[in-house]
């Protein structure tokens, strides 16, 4: 059971012993980063494959629950941990394969980030998260160009900011309720953290964490951010990193904070990020500043989503999260060849039709046309939102819908800007797609197709996690052990 | 493995199919062939056509808890009839001699007889949706794959796809939360729940719902508000595709109507919800809409000078009648809505495929370039003929029945206004239907048009096919009228009691069969009269008076540019395009709040987000 | 010159007419001269300084409509030509295309002396001296602008000839078309055309005699390739 | 302004021009005979400086004899109602002179119409081709030396009315309008 | 025996309909000249124009489609004919009511425009623009008329509204509002002077029958005379109890006829869009007047 454990310590130890061994072993330097990636992916998955669905927990260093650092391991987190190494797999960056001080920040990154999904412990989160920040400044700033860099400053700031706001959110609660770990913690929630006092820690939380998660305040670094670092990186960011840190909110969320106000806030600021978001990328004027804030839409809908109370709100939010996972990153890998503003881009579908194809499928996944699993996550969350008697919810499904039509758009005209027949799209300056360059995006638009085909058996799997999240006593008594009533 | 089963797979096997030879020669005749078995299904399920209880589907299933339900009955097998004559006839016209030439300018028919197949195939799906949820599913397919037919041609009719497409998901997203308030209610998707739901409801919430389920529609019907983006979309679709488009693409819009407006909600309950303020109830504010659907689209096709555009406005125009005939509600002028469906589909293919048939002789469909070519291209002159007697409803042709239909019941209802506002209507399309036949086949034949010869005959035939069509249903309207009284009946509208050659009422009736006669006598006889006495002699074009002046072939001196000149003295300045205004408000509205944000993201400090978040802490803890 | 009445006016008599290609005429002749005599239509064209005595002729006191006569504006709806007053070279040519446009029988009535004999212009370079030349004309009417009571009189003799039918002037046009071309062309210039196919016309009708074709209209046929109307074609 | 005073007014005027004959033919009218290079420069100051405004016409005439033709120029004033005629000579083979379309906008036409007329080139003139007589393609027809009469004897045989009393009048040279002593030899 | 009659109706009707039209045109051109103080013409003259054109011996024409526009023009009014209830004969007047009797009138104009259409002569392409914006013009007055009248009737049927009027009186006295609009209606569809902008001889040299000579000529005044005849009847039905027996039926269709001609001869032609002015404003105020009264 405790191989999980491997999951975060090996490529913790790959990103030490990385930069000494490539400079006496050239090819080691290379190779380790993958490999050492491979082999947790398929730790994950003995794993999974052996707990059968149960959720299970282990204490390392052997000190009993709510001391020492605990590991939960339900389907969520095996999910994320998987799609952590997996993601970075694929989309290793080119600048890593070169250089070992990239290859190093990636493996520190996938350790924390695997380590976020599955640690059971707050302070443990917020270490994961800390470290997660630190490796994500170093990527960014890889490319060393002035507006990297200037980009990568005011993400600092902002990313500082947000971690002093989350330690006084964890402060505050550990004052109130003396343990740190999330059993205990739900045990005690009910009578300490039910005041103003533990929604201020929990909005503290919400908004330390929800710099890396891009919502809505504290997301201005993402359009700069994502416009000048390397796409790959950036998908990264925007596919994974962002997904992780909402995932950390969501569990507070359930096991913590169960009052409304949380939720209706949640909305709030959902609502906010998503009409921003999609006003922003109708407005721009490159590709990739469009990824940005359409990514930042996405995730704003996403928290929307996790925003209903309740089992449906589990599910809409886990549907709408996944897909972006999916989409978001295939479409950054576009971005590679296709940076730059639209005018240069006239006409490029001519040239590269399979990666024209491959665009339009993403756009009309994210729109949400029926026969793709987009369409069945946005009608969740639709039919959630607008399950509730509440005039909030309901104003927040119109800005949804209003959003999706500045959605359609913006994507299509930069699609119907593709095949262009200007005369300048037969140059040769236009960008070309081959094969190399397209294989992340054909890997993720055949996952997607899968969905769509498979989607009734995805759907009650997802159904099954969201179950698995929401239960508050079955997180209790597999970290704590039978016996302790839930008050 | 029902029939309908049958049917909705050889649509997607012909679709396959077409794919798979999108790149060779012969994929026009994959896929004409495929429409036709369709089509031969599709007679099989003709029962349904006569009274016969709905067809379900074999392969339901359920997703996420709501059960997808397929199922045909009368409304459905009508249109659905309509939808596969006009695919067939498109794809037949698109393979043969117009596929060489469209091949011949660069683009690939192989493309465009897939996006047909996929536009009926896609049709087909949405008129056996059984519950919102498989309605709103083959709705987005829809609108998408006319979207894909319409962005084939690239150029200009990028923009105007991209237009339609922006309107086609803000109709889809009104639909969208119509569901979801439905799915609120009910607590589930199927119709049966919401017929039975429907009656406890408030005025209010059944306004917002006939609202929002109307938007949805009357965007792809092309009903006033949302009607600016048809006319341009639909005239740079290439060749075959406008005319399915315009026969049939926006009605599905209609289908949409008749089955939430009066199968679910039911028109009775439209007529009691009284707007407040006004004398009007909900019923009568949408048949004013139709009524100004039927006047001002119909004027601006006065104006156009390029005849896609002219009979793409028309469309518009058109579509008022039939949602005019369907609110009604009485037996006379539904079932003359509902015919108008059929009659006004079979009068646009056959105009628009002898326009294309024009453009693929003389490069040009702009009517200041044409003229004079009925002796060059006379069976193309019959089909038009044909054709825009339909379109204007003069009697021997199948548009008069039904605007007679839709008449006498204004008349018999006692709306005069309405009755004149589409009489105003009628004029205006037999204005600018002649003023379409004259500036392309009458009058001076150009020099550059000497040589032209008459269409191929793979572009004749459907044309001739369409015109005997519409002559026949004009001469015995009852055949349709058996499909349009079972459909009256599907949906729950009065049946209209009717004979082969009309509709047999006391007070006033209608007799086809002994008025075309009688014309045809007359025209015997005033034939008679004139070859008996002595022959004619036919004289050169220039052999014309003009005051004494010598004609010559190069001056020209055809009437075509400001045909109305006198009507537009007077009517010229009402042309405001405040609709066009209207949406560039919007338009540009959207692109301020766009802009505002876009300099959130950039201009914004980090300090204003960690200040704001400190205020939302303060405000906390006090 | 003392005494008019001895002055013989010159008449030219023509060939009896052939078989009437009309079956309706054949029937009842005597009713279509007389309808054709009782209906005529003037020709609204004012070609010189005579016409100024027309209005008078139409309106209320001298009323011509009692002869059945309206004016009509279109050389193909009416059946008289009036040429009134001098005829310039220039108002030639547009007096024969108008007249080769009116549908036969068709009559020409030359009103003023200037149409007879060039009248006061007769010295004049610019103006057709003898009407006669260039159109078959039925019937002067002198006078340096005959009253109405004259032209009435010329309209009322007129009547009498279609009824009695003996002379028809418009047939021999077509029966000697050679001979007033030649005229024409003399006038004009040899690549003188008009846009009417009067040969075509002669020979559809069976109105052509032997002196239809000549050289002149080969001189014609050099310039002027026939106007045959678009024929319907289906290929 | 009496004609006393114009008078004086356009002597004074008119000084500033030699070689000029100056002659009062009637109470409102003057004839003034002026070189050819000259008459430009006296239209120009009757315009400019005596509202002589108004051109009312260009007439030509064919002195046959002088071998030259003579154009007056009639200009009138709508201040004084009074009409200058302005004569000058221009060679016959020649037949060119400057056009005064730049002063007078009428001229165009009057030019034209001498030009059909006399066969008078005017450089400048705007429109120098045929308009009114585009039928005839002879000499000038106004010139005195084309016999207008002699060419319609030889293009229009007319006069298919011959009796023997006309022939006698024509042997002795008269025509049906001219006795015979009046014909000019 | 009802289909004989029936037969028998269709064939007479239109003879009954071209000799009364003969008349009128008689009584058209007499008044013409009466009001012009002159003598006018011959009792038989427009027969005799009619068997002149028709007596011409080249017929010019410009194509086929041209002899089609003519054949349609006098067919559709030998069909219209049928459908107007005459005493003794009801013809087809059950089969369709006044609805289709107005899209049959429309027959003859569209005949007539291809026709003229294929004469390529732009007079001719202008007089037809000019005529179809006239038919806009007269036919919305004339619609609202129907309304109203069909409404008062509650049938669309003619000859069952002459049985109705002759129980409760005639239509002029219960509708006087419809009635004066529907006299706008007749002028405009008479086709003579105030509102023939389409025939203006000296303008467009007659217009739509520019080319039309011979038996082309023939034709279209053979429809003059069926057009004054159905605008006469038309008119009688609707708001003069119609015919019942012969004598006053005459005397009521001479009389209506004789108004519009009145005024057609003391009044100037108007302008194309000073006629949609006038057709619009004043009888369709007064229609709209009467219909208000009618139904409420």
């Amino acid at each position: 059971m405790n191989l999980i454990a491997l999951v975060v310590a090996l490529p913790l130890l790959g990103a030490f012993l990385l930069p000494v061994g490539a400079r006496s072993v050239g090819w080691v330097g290379r190779l380790l980063g993958p490999a050492l990636l491979l082999l947790t992916s398929l730790v994950v998955i003995v794993l999974w494959r052996d707990s059968g669905g149960v959720p299970s927990h282990i204490e390392l260093g052997g000190f009993q629950p709510p001391l020492g650092i605990t590991f939960y391991l339900d389907q969520l987190a095996l999910v994320f941990a998987l799609a952590t190494s997996l993601l970075a797999l694929l989309l290793w960056p080119h600048a890593a394969w070169r250089d070992a001080r990239v290859a190093a920040l990636m493996l520190l990154m996938v350790s924390a980030a695997s380590g976020m999904a599955l640690s059971g412990d707050l302070f443990n989160l917020y270490v994961f998260y800390e470290l997660v920040s630190v490796a994500s400044f170093g990527l960014v700033a890889a490319p060393k160009t002035g507006a990297a860099l200037a980009a990568t400053l005011r993400y600092v700031i902002i990313s500082g900011m947000g971690t002093v706001m989350a330690l006084t959110g964890i402060a505050l609660i550990y004052t109130q309720t003396g343990t740190l770990n999330l059993a205990h913690l739900t045990l005690l929630s009910a009578t300490t953290l039910d005041n103003t006092l533990g929604l201020t820690a929990f909005v503290l939380i919400l908004l330390g964490i929800g710099v890396k998660a891009e919502l809505f305040p504290v997301n201005i670094w993402v359009p700069e951010v994502y416009a000048t670092a390397s796409q790959r990186v950036s998908a990264l960011l925007a596919g994974l990193i962002s997904k992780l840190a909402i995932i950390v909110i969501i569990r507070l969320l359930v096991l913590l904070f169960p009052q409304p106000e949380a939720l209706t806030l949640l909305l709030v600021i959902g609502a906010l990020g998503v009409l921003l978001g999609e006003l922003a990328a109708w407005h721009a004027k490159d590709f990739e500043r469009m990824l940005a804030f359409s990514s930042i839409g996405q995730l704003g809908l996403v928290l929307m989503a996790f925003s209903i109370p309740g089992q449906a709100g589990l599910f809409a939010g886990l549907a709408v999260a996944m897909h972006h996972l999916i989409v978001k990153p295939a479409l950054f890998v576009l971005a590679e060849r296709w940076s730059g503003g639209f005018a240069g881009l006239a006409g490029a579908g001519w040239k590269s039709p399979w990666a024209a194809g491959l665009f339009i499928l993403f756009a009309l996944s994210l729109i949400g046309v029926p026969p793709l699993p987009g369409f069945w996550a946005k009608l969740m969350t639709l039919l959630g939102l607008l399950g509730q008697d509440n005039w909030i919810y309901w104003t927040g499904a119109g800005i949804i819908l209003l959003a999706t039509v500045f959605e359609a758009n913006y994507l299509f005209r930069f699609g119907l800007g593709l095949f262009k027949a200007g005369s300048e799209s037969r140059s040769a300056k236009v960008p070309v797609h081959d094969a190399g360059s397209l294989g992340p995006s054909l890997i993720l638009g055949a996952v997607l197709l899968i969905a769509t085909v498979m989607i009734t058996p995805v759907g009650n799997w997802l159904a099954g996690v969201a179950d698995q999240l929401a239960d508050r006593e079955l997180y209790v008594t597999t970290v704590l052990g039978a016996g302790r009533e839930l008050p | 493995m029902s029939l309908l089963d049958a049917l909705l797979l050889t649509a997607l096997g012909t679709l396959i199919a077409t794919l798979a030879t999108v790149r060779t020669r012969w994929v026009g005749y994959v896929a004409s062939l495929g429409l036709g078995l369709q089509l031969l299904v599709l007679f099989l399920l003709a029962p349904l056509g006569y009274g016969a209880p709905a067809v379900t589907s074999g392969l339901a299933w359920d997703l996420f808890g709501q059960p997808l339900v397929l199922r045909y009955d009368a409304m459905s097998w009508y249109f659905a009839l309509i939808t596969l004559g006009a695919g067939l006839v498109s794809s037949v016209y698109a393979t043969g001699a117009w596929s060489d030439h469209y091949r011949a300018a660069g683009r690939s028919p192989g493309w465009l007889q897939f996006a047909l197949a996929l536009n009926v195939f896609t049709m087909l799906l949405l008129l056996a949706s059984g519950d919102f949820l498989s309605l709103f599913i083959a709705w987005e397919l829809v609108s998408w794959a006319s979207f894909l037919l319409m962005a084939l041609a690239a150029g200009p009719a990028l923009k105007w796809s991209l237009r339609y497409i922006t309107y086609a998901t803000a109709g889809a997203m009104s639909m969208l939360a119509a569901l979801g308030i439905v799915f609120h209610l009910t607590g589930s998707l199927n119709y049966a729940d919401f017929m039975a739901a429907v009656d406890q409801w408030s005025v209010g919430l059944i306004t917002l719902l006939t609202v929002l389920f109307g938007a949805g529609f009357a965007v792809k019907m092309g009903i006033l508000p949302f009607h600016l983006w048809q006319a341009g979309a639909y005239a740079e679709t290439p060749g075959p595709g406008m005319a399915f488009l315009g026969a049939i693409s926006s009605r599905m819009g209609l289908y949409g109507m008749m089955l939430v407006w009066v199968q679910l909600i039911g028109l009775i309950r439209l007529i009691e919800v009284h707007i407040p303020l006004t004398f009007l109830s909900l019923r009568d504010v949408l048949m004013w809409i139709a009524a100004f659907t039927i006047i001002l689209p119909t004027y601006t096709a006065l104006k156009q000078n390029d005849a896609r555009r002219l009979l793409a406005w028309h469309g518009i125009g058109q579509g008022g009648y039939m949602l005019m005939g369907i609110l009604s509600a009485s037996a006379l002028g539904s079932a003359g809505g509902i015919l108008h469906i059929f009659n006004y589909a079979t009068n646009q293919a056959v105009l628009l495929l002898a326009v294309f048939a024009v453009v693929y002789r003389t490069g040009t469909a702009d009517l200041n370039k044409l003229g004079g070519l009925f002796t060059r291209m006379p069976l193309t002159f019959v089909a038009m003929l044909v054709g825009i007697i339909g379109l204007a409803g003069i009697p021997p042709m199948n548009g008069f029945v039904s605007k007679w239909m839709v008449y006498r019941s204004l008349l018999s209802e006692g709306m005069p206004l309405l009755f004149v506002a589409s009489v105003i209507g009628t004029l205006g399309t037999i204005l600018s239907v002649y003023k379409l036949i004259h500036n392309t086949f009458l009058g001076q034949l150009r020099l550059e048009h000497e040589p032209v010869q008459e269409a191929p005959w793979s572009m004749v035939i459907p044309m001739m096919v369409l015109a005997l069509i519409i002559f026949l249903t004009g001469f015995m309207p009852g055949i349709v009228l058996d499909w349009v009284a079972a459909v009256q009946a599907a949906v729950g509208l009065p049946v209209l009691p009717h004979t082969l050659g009309g509709v047999a009422d006391a007070h006033g009736g209608l007799d086809m069969i002994m008025l075309v006669l009688v014309l045809f006598a007359g025209f015997g006889v005033s034939a008679l009269l004139f070859y008996a006495t002595g022959r004619s002699e036919p004289v050169h074009q220039l052999d014309n008076y003009a005051g004494g002046h010598f004609l010559s072939a190069d001056v020209r001196y055809h009437y075509s540019d400001h045909f109305y000149a006198g009507l537009m003295h007077r009517i010229g300045h009402w042309y405001r395009g405040s609709f066009l205004w209207f949406e560039s408000v919007v338009a540009s509205l959207a692109s301020f709040l766009a802009q505002w944000s876009a300099t959130f993201y950039r201009l914004m400090q980090p300090a204003l987000p960690m200040l704001a978040m400190a205020v939302i802490v303060l405000w906390m803890v006090s | 010159m003392s005494d008019l009445s001895k002055i013989p006016i010159h008449t030219e008599k023509h060939a009896p007419e052939e078989a009437r290609t009309n079956p309706l005429a054949g029937v009842f002749d005597e009713l279509v001269r007389f309808a054709q005599s009782r209906s005529m239509y003037m020709l609204h064209y004012c070609t010189g300084c005579g016409a100024i005595e027309l209005p008078p002729a139409m309106t209320s006191r001298f009323d011509m409509e009692r002869l059945g006569i309206q004016p009509m504006v279109t050389p193909r709806q009416a059946d008289i030509l009036l040429v009134t007053g001098y005829v310039s070279v220039k108002t030639l040519k547009r007096i024969i295309l108008t007249y080769e446009q009116m549908p036969s029988p068709k009559y020409v009535i030359g009103i003023c002396s200037c149409t007879v004999n060039g009248g006061m212009y007769w010295q004049s370079y610019a103006t057709a001296k003898k009407l006669s030349e260039y159109l078959p004309v039925d019937l002067y009417i002198a006078g340096c602008m005959p009253r109405p009571e004259a032209v009435i009189e010329g309209m009322r003799a007129l009547m009498a000839n279609i009824q009695s039918g003996e002379t028809e002037p418009w047939k021999d046009y077509y029966q000697r078309y050679d001979y007033y071309l030649g005229n024409q062309q003399h006038l004009f210039g040899d690549n003188w055309q008009t846009p009417t196919d009067v040969i075509g016309q002669a020979q559809h009708y069976g109105l052509a005699g032997p002196e239809t074709e000549g050289e002149h209209t080969r001189i014609l046929q050099q310039y002027q390739q026939p106007l045959v109307a678009h024929k319907l074609r289906l290929k | 302004m009496t004609e006393r005073e114009l008078d004086t007014h356009l002597v004074t005027i008119l000084r500033e021009l030699e070689s000029l004959e100056y002659r009062q033919t009637s109470p409102r009218r003057v004839r003034i005979d002026v070189t050819r290079e000259a008459l430009p420069g006296l239209l120009e100051l009757l315009k400019g400086r005596a509202s002589y405004v108004h051109l009312s016409a260009i007439s030509c005439v064919d002195w046959i004899e002088d071998n030259e033709f003579e154009l007056v120029y009639h200009l009138w004033s709508y201040e004084s109602n009074h009409l200058v005629s302005a004569h000058t000579r221009i060679p016959r083979e020649t037949a060119r002179y400057i056009s005064v379309y730049d002063l007078y906008k009428p001229a165009a036409f009057f030019e034209r119409d001498i030009f059909e007329m006399f066969g008078v080139y005017f450089e400048g003139s705007p429109h120098m081709e045929k308009f009114i007589l585009t039928e005839w393609d002879g000499p000038p027809p106004m010139r005195k030396d084309f016999d207008a009469e002699a060419y319609v004897q030889e293009t229009f045989n007319w006069q298919s009315y011959h009796p023997d009393w006309l022939k006698e009048l024509e042997e002795e040279g008269g025509g049906v309008a001219i006795r015979p002593e009046e014909v000019r030899r | 025996m009802e289909i004989g009659k029936r037969i028998a109706d269709i064939i007479l009707m239109p003879i009954v309909a071209f000799v009364i039209g003969l008349f009128m045109v008689l009584m058209l051109r007499k008044i013409a000249a009466k009001l012009q103080r002159r003598v006018g013409p011959p009792f038989f003259q427009p027969l005799i124009d009619i068997i002149k054109f028709y007596s011409k011996t080249t017929q010019v024409s410009h194509g086929l489609l041209h002899d089609i526009g003519i054949i349609m023009a006098v067919g559709g009014y030998l069909a219209a004919e049928s459908l107007l209830p005459v005493p003794g004969m009801d013809g087809l007047s059950d089969k369709g009511g006044i609805i289709t009797l107005t899209y049959f009138l429309m027959i003859p104009s569209l005949g007539l425009a291809l026709g003229v259409g294929q004469c390529a002569n732009p007079n001719g392409s202008i007089g037809i623009s000019r005529a179809l914006t006239a038919m806009l013009a007269y036919d919305i007055p004339f619609v609202i008329v129907i309304f109203g009248v069909a409404w008062h009737y509650g049938t669309t049927d003619l000859s069952e509204m002459i049985s109705l009027q002759q129980a409760q009186g005639w239509g002029a006295f219960e509708m006087p509002l419809l009635a004066l609009a529907g006299l706008f209606a007749l002028q405009g569809m008479m086709g003579k002077q105030p509102f023939e902008i389409y025939v203006a001889p000296a303008e467009i040299a007659t217009g739509p029958m520019v080319e039309m000579g011979g038996k082309y000529m023939g034709g279209l005044f053979v429809m003059q005379c069926f057009q004054l005849y159905t605008a006469g009847v038309l008119y009688t039905t609707l708001f003069l109890g119609g015919g019942t027996h012969w004598l006053d039926f005459l005397i009521k269709i001479f009389a209506v006829v004789a108004i519009p001609m009145m005024i057609a001869f003391t009044f100037p032609r108007y302008r194309t869009e000073d006629m949609l002015r006038l057709m619009w404003k004043w009888p369709v105020l007064a229609g709209l007047l009467g219909i208000a009264f009618v139904m409420y």
